[in-house]
């Protein structure tokens, strides 16, 4: 129950979704990164499944940050859908809810 | 191990001071663990314990996770508190309508970072937020209240 | 507040040593609770989180939830060890393969019930057991192997 | 999540049933023998449904024996249903599994 799994499904050549649960803080958030880094590509989105995620601190938060970035800076897309209240909350009190698209 | 009484203190968000005269705390909760970030879960389900025995609403347990993960996230990210303990030490003194914590280790002379994600998160979620640095001890304390204090 | 190193043992069922030769830990963790029972969901809950970190199975995970219950029970509860401090000292050694889990309190001249249910049960969920008293301290200590360890 | 939670069903004249959710260890074994003690009574089956029972200490067995023997000595009967693994595991390592019948 601790930690954090993540699960990665291609759909199609232009959409894979990424799906979380247990709980991404700093322990987790490298894990995290690695998996995403390698599916942000050009004219790619990737949906990142949150329906799960039981925890996220503001370490948890840069990730997504980053990923959103970086799919910004090669041409793709990445969005998170089914966000929980507590993983929302985060997003809000770091002023950042609407640097992530919603899926 | 000796952890002295802080005196630089750079921010709070109330004007109380911690652990003042509105009631007494029996012997405080302490938890230490290695100064790892693997560690960090276990110290926030402690928090949630002590959390529930203050008749914290779900709103506010959930709140006091993040902000004793983001306390410890002080002393244990880069960028922010230069530990060098090989120990965290949490401490959590419970009163009547609030819940201390005081997340302390070794550390060479140095500060969080105030501008960033994880202090500014934090100091939204609790009622008093300190920081301190002495005597070779880094400290960050919060205080959370519960709005509908049970006990 | 000084623990001594425990001499008196009466009861081992198994031969090796605890902290032996086979892998050392790093730093312990700490579990400093008031000496009342409403604690001890902590205390199992933060043993929990070790027995994970060790790879425990989920059936020795709930053996050693119940085991570190019955230890603490062993300090808290009438008929056992009579103890008069008001903190109950949880201290956790992880090594490689194990977990050595160590409860003590400050305490009168006294013993725990070894005919009991408690003491039974406890004696039948871990790999080594024994129970010491020597400079006012009481103490139960504990050893839970993984048979599958992953770390 | 912490702590024992207790609800009590008068089904009939002859029967109560009481439901535990939670955990039954040394600090709410208590509350569990000031909830059974009122309903064993002379003629009266008193079934403990333990299905959502997450947790159970010695103390806490210790509770389900003194009940056991309170409704025997009364004319009463005590009976657990849906006795989860780790619940049985209790009265098994204490060797008292068959004192308690199964409703
Ligand atoms: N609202 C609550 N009421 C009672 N106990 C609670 C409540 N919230 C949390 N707890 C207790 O605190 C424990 C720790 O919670 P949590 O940190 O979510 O678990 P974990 O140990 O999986 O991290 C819970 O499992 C529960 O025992
Ligand atoms: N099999 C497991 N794998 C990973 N983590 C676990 C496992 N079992 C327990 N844990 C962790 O230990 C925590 C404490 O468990 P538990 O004591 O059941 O919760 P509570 O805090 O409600 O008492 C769990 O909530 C979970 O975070």
């Amino acid at each position: 129950m601790d930690g954090l799994q993540v699960s990665t499904a291609v759909v199609d050549d232009a959409r894979s979704v990424v799906s979380l649960s247990g709980e991404l803080d700093m322990a987790t958030a490298d894990l995290l990164w690695a998996e995403l880094e390698p599916v942000l590509q050009p004219g790619r989105t990737v949906v990142l499944d949150c329906a799960r995620l039981e925890f996220m601190d503001s370490t948890g938060m840069r990730v997504l940050l980053r990923a959103s970035r970086r799919a910004d800076e090669v041409g793709g897309a990445f969005q998170m859908t089914a966000v929980p209240p507590p993983v929302e909350r985060v997003l809000a009190l770091a002023g950042v809810t609407s640097e992530i698209p919603r899926g | 191990m000796a952890e002295p009484v802080p005196q630089q203190m750079t921010a709070s968000n109330s004007g109380e001071a911690t652990g003042g005269p509105a009631g007494l705390a029996g012997s405080p909760v302490r938890v230490i663990v290695p100064a790892d970030k693997t560690y960090v879960a276990l110290v926030r389900s402690a928090a949630s314990h002590l959390g529930a025995r203050l008749g914290l609403t779900m709103q506010e347990l959930t709140d006091l996770r993040l902000a004793v993960d983001e306390a410890c996230g002080l002393l244990l990210l880069p960028g922010e508190f230069d530990t060098t303990g090989a120990e965290l030490h949490c401490r959590f003194d419970e009163y009547p309508d609030r819940l201390a914590v005081t997340v302390s280790a070794e550390a060479s002379e140095s500060a969080p970072d105030v501008d960033g994600f994880g202090w500014n998160v934090l100091s939204a979620l609790v009622d008093e937020l300190r920081w301190s640095y002495q005597d070779g001890w880094a400290r960050v304390e919060l205080v959370k209240r519960a709005t509908a204090a049970e006990r």
